[in-house]
């Protein structure tokens, strides 16, 4: 079938990410939502390595996980502490900053 | 062509006058250098010079007369048509072709009223040392008085119109400080102002001439404007001569710049003599007649000129017979009398020595009639209501005797200064022949009814009949040096006009200056002619109506509620409220409206832009709301821009 | 040869610093109390300050800086006057021109050179500043720092005034012309008078950057287009911005033209100039409308005018017209204001309307007149203001309503105020006369209704100063002025200079007018030129006058 | 990189034997960051607490001088046109250099800020972990204890803006992204006083951040997409072919718009341009001001310096392209910011807006996308970190009167010039330079990205940038009125006397001020790239020839 189904499944899910940092207020569900950004990117990355008949693409996608990962370790001690102080892990409890 | 040839100076560029060629006219500038020298010595040299400031300031004016006969006998020995002399003293100021020097021109005309200001002058100030004895600003009041003296000979003496408009407004503010001079006296104040104001009004008129003059005929100095008249559109003379006029009409408070005159009596009485009665009124008919080529040129101009001349002399003559303040009635007939002069002026050549004659035997006459009402206030403790006068003749006979040799100059009778100078008027008038000649005529016949009328009056309700003084008043004579004065004017008014006319000497001095033309002045002429007769007759006429009604029947201390004419010419012919209707409340409500505009309009568009960007500033920072998730659907909104503007061409 | 011109602009700069310098060394922190009084009488307290003497050590420190100040800005005029002596009046060009280069990557150069009409203005702002500190010696008394920043603040502005005349690079010229805000910014803010002082500060300050914010892109327009900053090369017949299509020209001569209206000030953009001299000490008032103004009138001249001369007629006609609506409009309100110090700004207001109108009349005569204008209304304005500030100094207030028969009391400040304002209003004799003289004749022969317009200006000039006198200094004297005391030694010295200049000037401006008239050849060639068009329309409407 | 073979033939690079060459010399300045960073978390491992905040101190800061010297000395040996690292995957060159330069200096000014301690306390949270106002917290504070950590990761950071913009393809750009981005989240977060703010400030950029870094990211598959590699050159090369292969007669033209837009975006957010700049004012409020300074200056550097090379590099041969959008998002932003600013009242808050304006006015020059809009930037974001520096510097010793912590009101700092001239002086000069005023860094940076935009024909864009300008001054204005017009209150501002390290910085940052305005000349001729075109550069920030655009 034509790689670029999996281009159109990858800019899918990226929007429902997007739609999902939107939408959701828990702090981790937004946070995972980026997260099925940057598969969405990995799919279309690895996507287009087979359209180019190319490997640059596949091993893209590896740094992109290892960074995914590296993003999971700071996040959630980022949002650990705010939800240790707060007892809440909603975006929306946290604005204290504002005009 | 009519108009250079009788110039002498335009027929051949005067001779330029050196050291070598004459000593006495290169020094012609310590004319007016001398008195101001002395105005600055006595403004700066403050306290110091009290003790002798006024002397001194005396002393100068008398040295600029001195050397002002000496130049005349300089100009008396030269031939008749070389004795207009230019005196360069250095460049004013010039840019490209434009240039204004300080360049004096000597000629009869300029020696003429040279002569006027500095004998008056000198006078008026030995006059002055009595007069303000008592006063503490004693030495500002002579040094103002110098800086007129300076002044107002620059204005005679100048070859060029910029220098002339120095003089001008020179003038005018030594007027007005000297109107002002008491300032604490809030009327002398307004007065001052308003006499200044005016002025400048008329100055404008002069201002817009001059740059007519640059613009077009591409010069400022007298010779060469006149040079180039010939060569000037009707269009050009028209209104190069109508804002002359202008100017003439605020120096000599002629119709319709008059209203300044007679408030400008709150002046003290010396100035009122020297300033508002001898020499600097009549520089408008100076101007007028240094002028003479221009109006010459502009039929129109020199109409209108008959015209005001012969308005201001009938409007003055009524104010001044309804007046109760001996200084206003005498400013009145100042008004009436220089309008006469400008009438006579008007007529052109042939009017030109008439109104000169009159204007000098007036400077001398009316000054003494000034000073005489001067005495008589000091007499009255500075008391000016002639209804608290009368009887004052045995008390203050010099003063008696001068004022009345002045009251018969100036009502024209026969062979006193007066009588000479009017009756060449009147012949010179009616000389123009036709109707225009019968009208105007009979205007100055009714002129002269009219001085004959105030005057008499004034006579009769200061010196003649009952005292009505009031409370602890005892008048007594003034002090020599006061007196004195008075005497040499009262010969003056005596024998002056005889001396100008009798053999046309004056005429035959100042004509080629001036280019007028010479009429014989007859004697039995004046006698026989029915408008000699006419003269004589309303003479006779005036001073029998003023007896009937101020010497026969005794004088109200209080003025009668009087006919709605009486009451007009009281109230100054509503000139006053004239300027106030047409100028002043105008004024005053676009000065309002405009200061409204400024704060309501433009400074608050101004503010409003900076409320605008506040305002706009709280409504965009509400985005900013402090939730995350709002903030990343700004930013999906930006990726929207960002795509619309990558896909959209411009 | 001397670099006069670096020197004369150098000078006040290290005196500004060496001034700063010796008033920290030398003043201890003052007490919150101090400062608590010092507010309340600076400002605008009704409480009569009259030469309080200041103790302590803080006011000799203040006493030693402030003369420091004087001596540098007597130095600075002692240089300047040695220049001018030194100027070559028969020369049209720029004169002590000096060029090094500055920044190379925008061809941005240190040129300084003069012409007659920078030169005037450097004189007569080398005049002014002494005369302003002598004024100002005892404003600032009851300060912590005794005034000594106020003196350093006016050191600094003067090496930007003298450096923004002397510029002969766009790019100078525009640095100078901007850092020139900051010090009036703070010698108004900081040391200003009234309650409203930092908003007036502000409002100026903003005021003034808005417009030289577009002259910015005027000036880089330049640069872009001419490859060059330097005036030399930019300027002229054979310039680098000689061929430039008119249009562009339009834009570029609006960008700088903008810049100068709003400092000139003009209608309808001068509504910052009242609030900031009513919040401004006199002398700052003095240096702000005596001087700094200058720059607009004087930059229309030098830049607008000589950079695009193709543009130059397309803008005749409405900078005429606005020009005249600011004669009259600044005249009548100057009429209906009850402050001095903003009567006389509206004065100001009303005499631009004349030097503008002068310079766009685009004759000899009228731009002669209009660069002599810009020194004589330094002189008699300034005189103005520094009277002002005397009666200020006096009674603590500015109101007209304050005071009435001055005269009885203080007769030689009424006269110096008398003679002041008679320059004000143009009195022959006096130096104003003649330029105002010089602007309408040159007018008239550019347009005989404009100069009519104009001249009633000179009217109400007169009615202006008159009825302030008559208020202020005629009439009965009030019980509360019966103590006001009469002009000290210090004031003399500080408006007797000019005086003296108004009356010489007056009688004998020729050397000005033959420093200025080589320069006014060079700019009027380029008005008739470009302008012919109109110049055509007036000679024959000259004719039917 | 890995063989690997299939019968679909995918194919990859050839097995060879030899290593790729590395150049140590040029990689040496990423190195030694990297190192000191490594060895920094080792020192936190095995160092006794009380020894190591002098030796982490000491590591960093030796690290980030030698890197700045190493940069110096590299300018020195490195070829007119460049040279690629490591395979291609980094490259340098002059600017390249300038950038790492400025990031280096800049970064070693703010670390003196944050190992600036008063009595005994910097600016950071005693133990992160705790609970702000429960019982460990004031244990930890009691004893004294502090996060050493800030460190090494400002280290790691800090090797993330070296590589930004030496990046020389969107793989390692995305790298250097996060290695850059992620400590700088943990930063934000530690905080000593305020710390709900800060933690506060912590979440809303990280998770903004890792959204706009996917976005980045899935910009980068579309290129990839696009050009069939993410190499600069090859991506650049593409372009100007119509896309790899597979895409007959370029319809694959959409994939590449995508591309840009979407890197744009991830870019854009990271130098906090409008509509992507609602994070900083938070963020720089609530984050500990010597990490605030840090980003406003270094982190903004290294922002534009990818920027600059994503646009002017792999994308430099489709201007026309991006150039309608740039221009949309520099003037909203130049507007939207300058007035918005005008309302704040926080200092902080302000200075983020203010930075935000800047952004738009460095964007200019961008737009302008010639060797003057890129030496133009290149200036003013060296002058603008300076000063920044300075103004924070200042803003960290103006306290609440108990000495605690800071005061950001402005109208609560009434008189400070009375009572402090030197230091509201100093302020008032950063101000200054910010709104551009004359004699300052900030007039010849404006008048520099001005001058280039207004050459490459942008007129319009200069013209809002000046009003805008004049909208900014009015704040800038606001804060002296308030410091030297206004009376002192009882209850205003205490400041914390200046010690040797922020004295330091002020002193630093007034000199960089004064020095870059009034004497640009050397820093302008002799370290930013010129239009002299030399030797054809080998896909590095690019010169004037190899800059394609078909008419503004």
């Amino acid at each position: 079938m034509d790689p670029m189904n999996y281009i159109v499944l990858a800019a899918l899910l990226f929007t429902i990410g997007a739609v999902g940092v939107l939408v959701r207020r828990n702090a981790i569900i937004v946070f995972m939502c980026v997260e099925l950004m940057l598969n969405a990117c990995n799919l279309a990355f690895v996507a287009f390595a087979r359209m180019h008949g190319d490997i640059e693409g596949q091993v893209i996608a590896f740094f992109v996980m290892v960074v995914a990962a590296a993003e999971v370790v700071v996040g959630l001690a980022i949002i650990m502490q705010i939800f240790r102080t707060r007892r809440s892990a909603s975006l929306d409890d946290a604005n204290l900053l504002k005009n | 062509m009519a108009v250079t040839q009788h110039h002498a100076y335009l027929a051949a560029e005067p001779a330029v006058a050196t050291a070598a060629d004459s000593p006495v006219l290169s020094f012609a500038w310590l004319l007016f250098a001398l008195p101001l020298a002395g105005a600055a010595i006595l403004l700066l040299g403050g306290r110091r010079t009290d003790k002798w400031g006024h002397l001194l300031a005396t002393v100068l004016p008398i040295a600029s007369f001195a050397l002002a006969a000496l130049i005349l006998f300089d100009l008396l020995g030269r031939a008749g048509d070389a004795r207009s002399v230019s005196v360069p003293v250095y460049e004013w100021f010039a840019v490209g072709d434009f240039s204004a020097g300080v360049n004096l021109l000597v000629d009869p005309l300029s020696i003429s009223f040279a002569l006027l200001i500095t004998f008056v002058g000198s006078l008026i100030h030995v006059y002055s040392i009595g007069y303000m004895a008592e006063d503490p600003g004693r030495r500002r009041f002579f040094a103002y008085l110098n800086l007129f003296v300076a002044a107002m000979l620059v204005l005679v003496l100048a070859d060029n119109f910029v220098l002339l408009f120095l003089g001008w407004e020179g003038v005018g503010l030594a007027s007005y400080l000297l109107i002002g001079f008491w300032q604490y006296k809030p009327t002398a104040a307004t007065a001052a102002k308003k006499a200044f104001l005016i002025n400048r009004v008329g100055d404008l008129g002069l201002l817009v001439a001059i740059m007519i003059m640059f613009a077009v005929l591409g010069a400022v100095s007298f010779s060469e404007v006149f040079a180039a008249v010939p060569g000037a559109s009707d269009g050009i003379l028209l209104a190069i001569g109508l804002l002359l006029l202008l100017g003439a009409c605020g120096k000599s408070a002629q119709l319709p710049l008059q209203a300044w005159l007679l408030d400008a009596m709150e002046g003290p009485t010396p100035v009122s003599a020297l300033i508002h009665a001898a020499t600097m009124v009549t520089a408008g008919v100076y101007l007028i007649v240094r002028a003479g080529p221009i109006f010459e040129g502009a039929a129109v101009a020199q109409t209108a000129v008959l015209a005001v001349g012969a308005a201001t002399m009938l409007a003055g003559g009524i104010i001044a017979s309804a007046k109760d303040d001996i200084k206003k009635s005498l400013a009145g007939s100042t008004m009436s009398q220089i309008g006469m002069m400008v009438l006579a002026a008007g007529l052109g050549p042939a009017g030109y020595v008439a109104a000169i004659a009159h204007l000098i035997t007036h400077g001398f006459f009316k000054a003494g009639l000034f000073l005489g009402a001067g005495s008589v206030m000091h007499a009255m403790n500075e008391g000016v209501d002639m209804r608290r006068y009368g009887g004052l003749a045995t008390k203050m006979p010099i003063t008696f005797a001068t004022f009345g040799l002045g009251y018969l100059a100036i009502i024209g009778v026969p062979l006193l200064s007066g009588w000479w100078t009017k009756e060449s008027i009147i012949s010179a008038t009616f000389g123009v022949g036709g109707t225009t000649g019968l009208v105007l005529g009979s205007a100055v016949i009714a002129g002269a009814l009219l001085t004959a009328f105030y005057m008499s009056r004034m006579v009769f309700m200061t010196f003649l009949g009952k005292p009505r003084w009031e409370e602890g008043v005892h008048p007594h004579e003034s002090p020599a040096n006061m007196t004195v004065p008075m005497v040499l004017l009262a010969i003056g008014s005596l024998g002056l006009g005889a001396f100008l006319m009798l053999g046309d000497r004056f005429a035959g001095f100042l004509a080629p200056a001036v280019g007028a033309e010479v009429h014989h002045f007859s004697v039995a002429h004046a006698f026989t002619a029915p408008y000699g007769i006419a003269a004589l007759v309303v003479l006779v006429l005036g001073v029998a109506v003023a007896w009937a009604m101020y010497l026969r029947k005794p004088v109200a201390q209080v003025a009668p509620k009087g006919s709605f004419v009486t009451v007009a010419a009281r109230k100054e012919l509503y000139g006053n409220e004239i300027n106030e209707g047409l100028l002043m409340r105008p004024g005053q409500v676009l000065t309002k409206a405009l200061v409204t505009i400024e704060d309501k309009v433009i400074d608050a568009a101004v503010n409003g832009l900076g409320a605008g960007v506040r305002d706009s500033s709280s409504g965009l920072g509400r985005a900013q709301t402090g939730f995350a998730r709002s903030y990343a659907l700004t930013m999906l909104f930006g990726a929207v821009i960002v795509a619309a503007t990558l896909v959209v061409r411009l | 040869m001397i670099p006069w011109l670096t020197i004369a602009i150098a000078l006040p700069a290290i005196g500004a610093v060496a001034v700063w310098a010796l008033a920290r060394a030398q003043a201890p922190a003052a007490d919150t109390a101090q400062r608590r009084r010092s507010e309340a009488a600076t400002g605008g307290g009704t409480d009569t300050i009259t030469e309080v003497r200041p103790a302590g050590p803080a006011a000799v420190g203040a006493e030693n800086a402030k003369r420091a100040a004087f001596g540098f800005s007597l130095a600075t005029l002692a240089v300047v006057v040695a220049m001018a002596l030194r100027f070559d009046t028969g020369a049209g060009g720029l004169q002590f021109e000096q060029t090094h280069e500055w920044i190379p990557r925008f061809g941005v150069h240190y040129a300084v050179g003069v012409d007659g009409i920078a030169l005037v203005l450097i004189l007569l702002s080398a005049v002014l500043v002494p005369l302003v500190m002598l004024a100002a010696w005892r404003e600032h008394d009851d300060r912590e720092d005794g005034g000594a920043g106020y003196f350093a603040l006016i050191l600094a502005l003067q090496a930007m005034m003298v450096g923004v005349f002397a510029a002969a690079d766009v790019f100078l010229f525009y640095v100078f012309f901007e850092a020139m805000l900051i010090p009036v910014y703070f010698m108004i803010g900081r040391y200003g008078r009234g309650e409203q002082r930092a908003r007036a500060a502000v409002k100026f300050l903003l005021y003034s950057l808005v417009g030289g914010l577009i002259m910015l892109v005027a000036v880089i327009g330049v640069y872009v287009v001419g490859g060059t900053f330097l005036w030399t090369e930019l300027a002229g017949p054979g310039g680098a911005l000689a061929g430039i299509e008119t249009e562009l020209a339009v834009w570029l001569f609006l960008g700088f033209f903008i810049a100068f209206a709003i400092k000139a000030p003009m209608w309808p953009v001068h509504t910052w100039l009242p609030d900031a001299a009513q919040a401004s000490r006199p002398g700052t008032a003095v240096l702000l409308v005596g001087v700094l103004d200058k720059v607009g009138t004087y930059g229309m001249l030098r830049y607008c005018l000589e950079l695009f001369p193709s543009a130059v007629s397309a803008f005749v006609w409405p900078v005429v017209a606005l020009s005249l609506v600011s004669i009259v409009y600044g005249a009548i309100l100057a009429i209906g204001q009850s402050d001095m110090m903003r009567l006389i700004a509206y004065t100001s207001v009303s005499h631009f309307g004349f030097i503008t109108l002068g310079i766009f009349a685009l004759t000899e005569q009228a731009q002669a007149g209009a660069a002599l204008y810009m020194v004589n209304h330094g002189f008699a304005t300034g005189a103005l203001f520094l009277v002002v500030g005397f009666l200020i100094a006096r009674r603590g207030s500015a109101q007209i309503a304050d005071y009435g028969g001055v005269q009885k009391v203080a007769p030689q400040l009424a006269g110096v105020f008398l003679v002041a304002g008679l320059a004000g209003l143009a009195l022959p004799g006096l130096a104003p006369f003649v330029s105002e003289f010089l602007v309408l004749v040159g007018v008239y022969a550019f347009n005989p209704v404009a100069a009519v317009v104009a001249v009633i200006g000179v009217v109400l000039a007169a009615l202006y100063i008159l009825w302030m006198f008559q208020r202020t200094m005629t009439g009965p004297t009030p019980e509360k002025l019966s103590g006001l005391k009469d002009l000290n030694l210090r004031e003399k010295w500080a408006v007797g200079p000019l005086l003296a200049l108004l009356i010489v000037f007056g009688l004998y401006p020729q050397p000005l007018l033959d420093a200025i008239d080589p320069a006014v050849e060079r700019t009027v060639q380029i008005g008739t030129e470009d302008a012919s068009a109109t110049d055509g329309a007036t000679a024959e409407e000259g004719g039917e006058g | 990189m890995i063989p690997f073979e299939t019968d679909e033939g995918l194919s990859g690079p050839v097995i060879t034997s030899e290593a790729p060459v590395l150049d140590w010399w040029l990689l040496a300045p990423f190195l030694v960051v990297f190192g000191a960073g490594v060895l920094a978390v080792l020192f936190e491992a095995f160092v006794p607490a009380t020894r190591r905040r002098g030796l982490q101190i000491a590591t960093a800061s030796l690290a980030l001088l030698v890197t700045f010297v190493l940069l110096v000395m590299q300018v020195g040996t490195l070829p007119e046109e460049g040279a690629t690292l490591v395979a291609g995957v980094l490259a340098v060159d002059h600017t390249v250099l300038f950038f790492q330069g400025t990031i280096a200096v800049l970064a070693l000014i703010s670390l003196v800020l944050i190992a600036e301690r008063r009595d005994g306390r910097d600016a950071f949270a005693a133990q992160a972990a705790t609970v702000p106002g429960s019982e460990q917290e004031r244990a930890h504070i009691m004893a004294g204890s502090q996060h050493t950590e800030v460190y090494p990761l400002v280290l790691f950071a800090v090797l993330g803006m070296l590589m930004f913009p030496a990046a020389n393809d969107f793989l390692t750009m995305f790298i250097a992204l996060e290695v850059m981005s992620l400590p700088l989240y943990l930063l934000c977060g530690l905080a000593r006083r305020r710390r709900l703010f800060s933690q506060e400030a912590a979440v809303k950029y990280f998770l903004l951040g890792a959204f706009s870094s996917a976005f980045f990211l899935f910009g980068i598959a579309m290129v990839y997409g696009y050009a069939g590699s993410v190499n600069f050159a090859e991506v650049r090369a593409a372009a100007e072919t119509g896309g790899a292969p597979i895409f007959e007669g370029g319809n694959g033209e959409p994939l590449l718009l995508m591309g840009i837009g979407l890197v744009a975006i991830g870019l854009l957010f990271k130098v906090g341009a409008v509509p992507f700049h609602n994070w900083k004012p938070d963020v720089y409020q609530g984050a500990p001001t010597p990490i605030t300074a840090l980003m406003a200056s270094c982190t903004l550097v290294a922002a534009f310096g990818a920027l600059l090379r994503v646009f002017f590099v792999p994308f430099g041969g489709s201007i026309e392209l991006w150039e309608p959008m740039l221009w949309t998002v520099a003037v909203l932003t130049m507007v939207v910011a300058a007035i918005v600013a005008v309302t704040q009242r926080d200092v902080k808050r302000l200075l983020a807006y203010s930075s935000v304006v800047h952004a738009g006015f460095i964007l200019t020059a961008v737009v302008a996308a010639s060797t003057d809009g890129l030496a133009g930037a290149m200036f003013y974001l060296a002058a603008y970190g300076f000063t920044t520096l300075g103004a924070f510097a200042v803003i960290t010793l103006v306290r609440t009167r108990d000495g605690g912590q800071e005061l950001g009101d402005i109208d609560r700092w009434a008189g400070l010039g009375r009572r402090h001239p030197g230091l509201a002086g100093a302020l008032s000069l950063f101000l200054l330079a910010f709104a551009g005023i004359p004699l300052t860094s900030g007039f010849i940076g404006k008048f520099a990205v001005f001058e280039a935009a207004v050459a490459a024909g942008a007129t319009p864009l200069v013209i809002v940038g000046v009003l805008s300008s004049a909208v900014t001054a009015f704040f800038y204005v606001r804060i002296i009125v308030v410091m030297f017009f206004r009376d002192p209150e009882e209850e205003g501002p205490t400041v914390v006397p200046a010690g040797m390290l922020t004295g330091g910085v002020i002193t630093v940052g007034v000199a960089a001020t004064l020095t870059l305005g009034v004497f640009p000349g050397p820093v302008l001729d002799t370290l930013l790239p010129s239009n002299e075109a030399g030797p054809e550069p080998v896909s590095v920030m690019v010169d004037e020839a190899s800059l394609e655009r078909t008419g503004p």
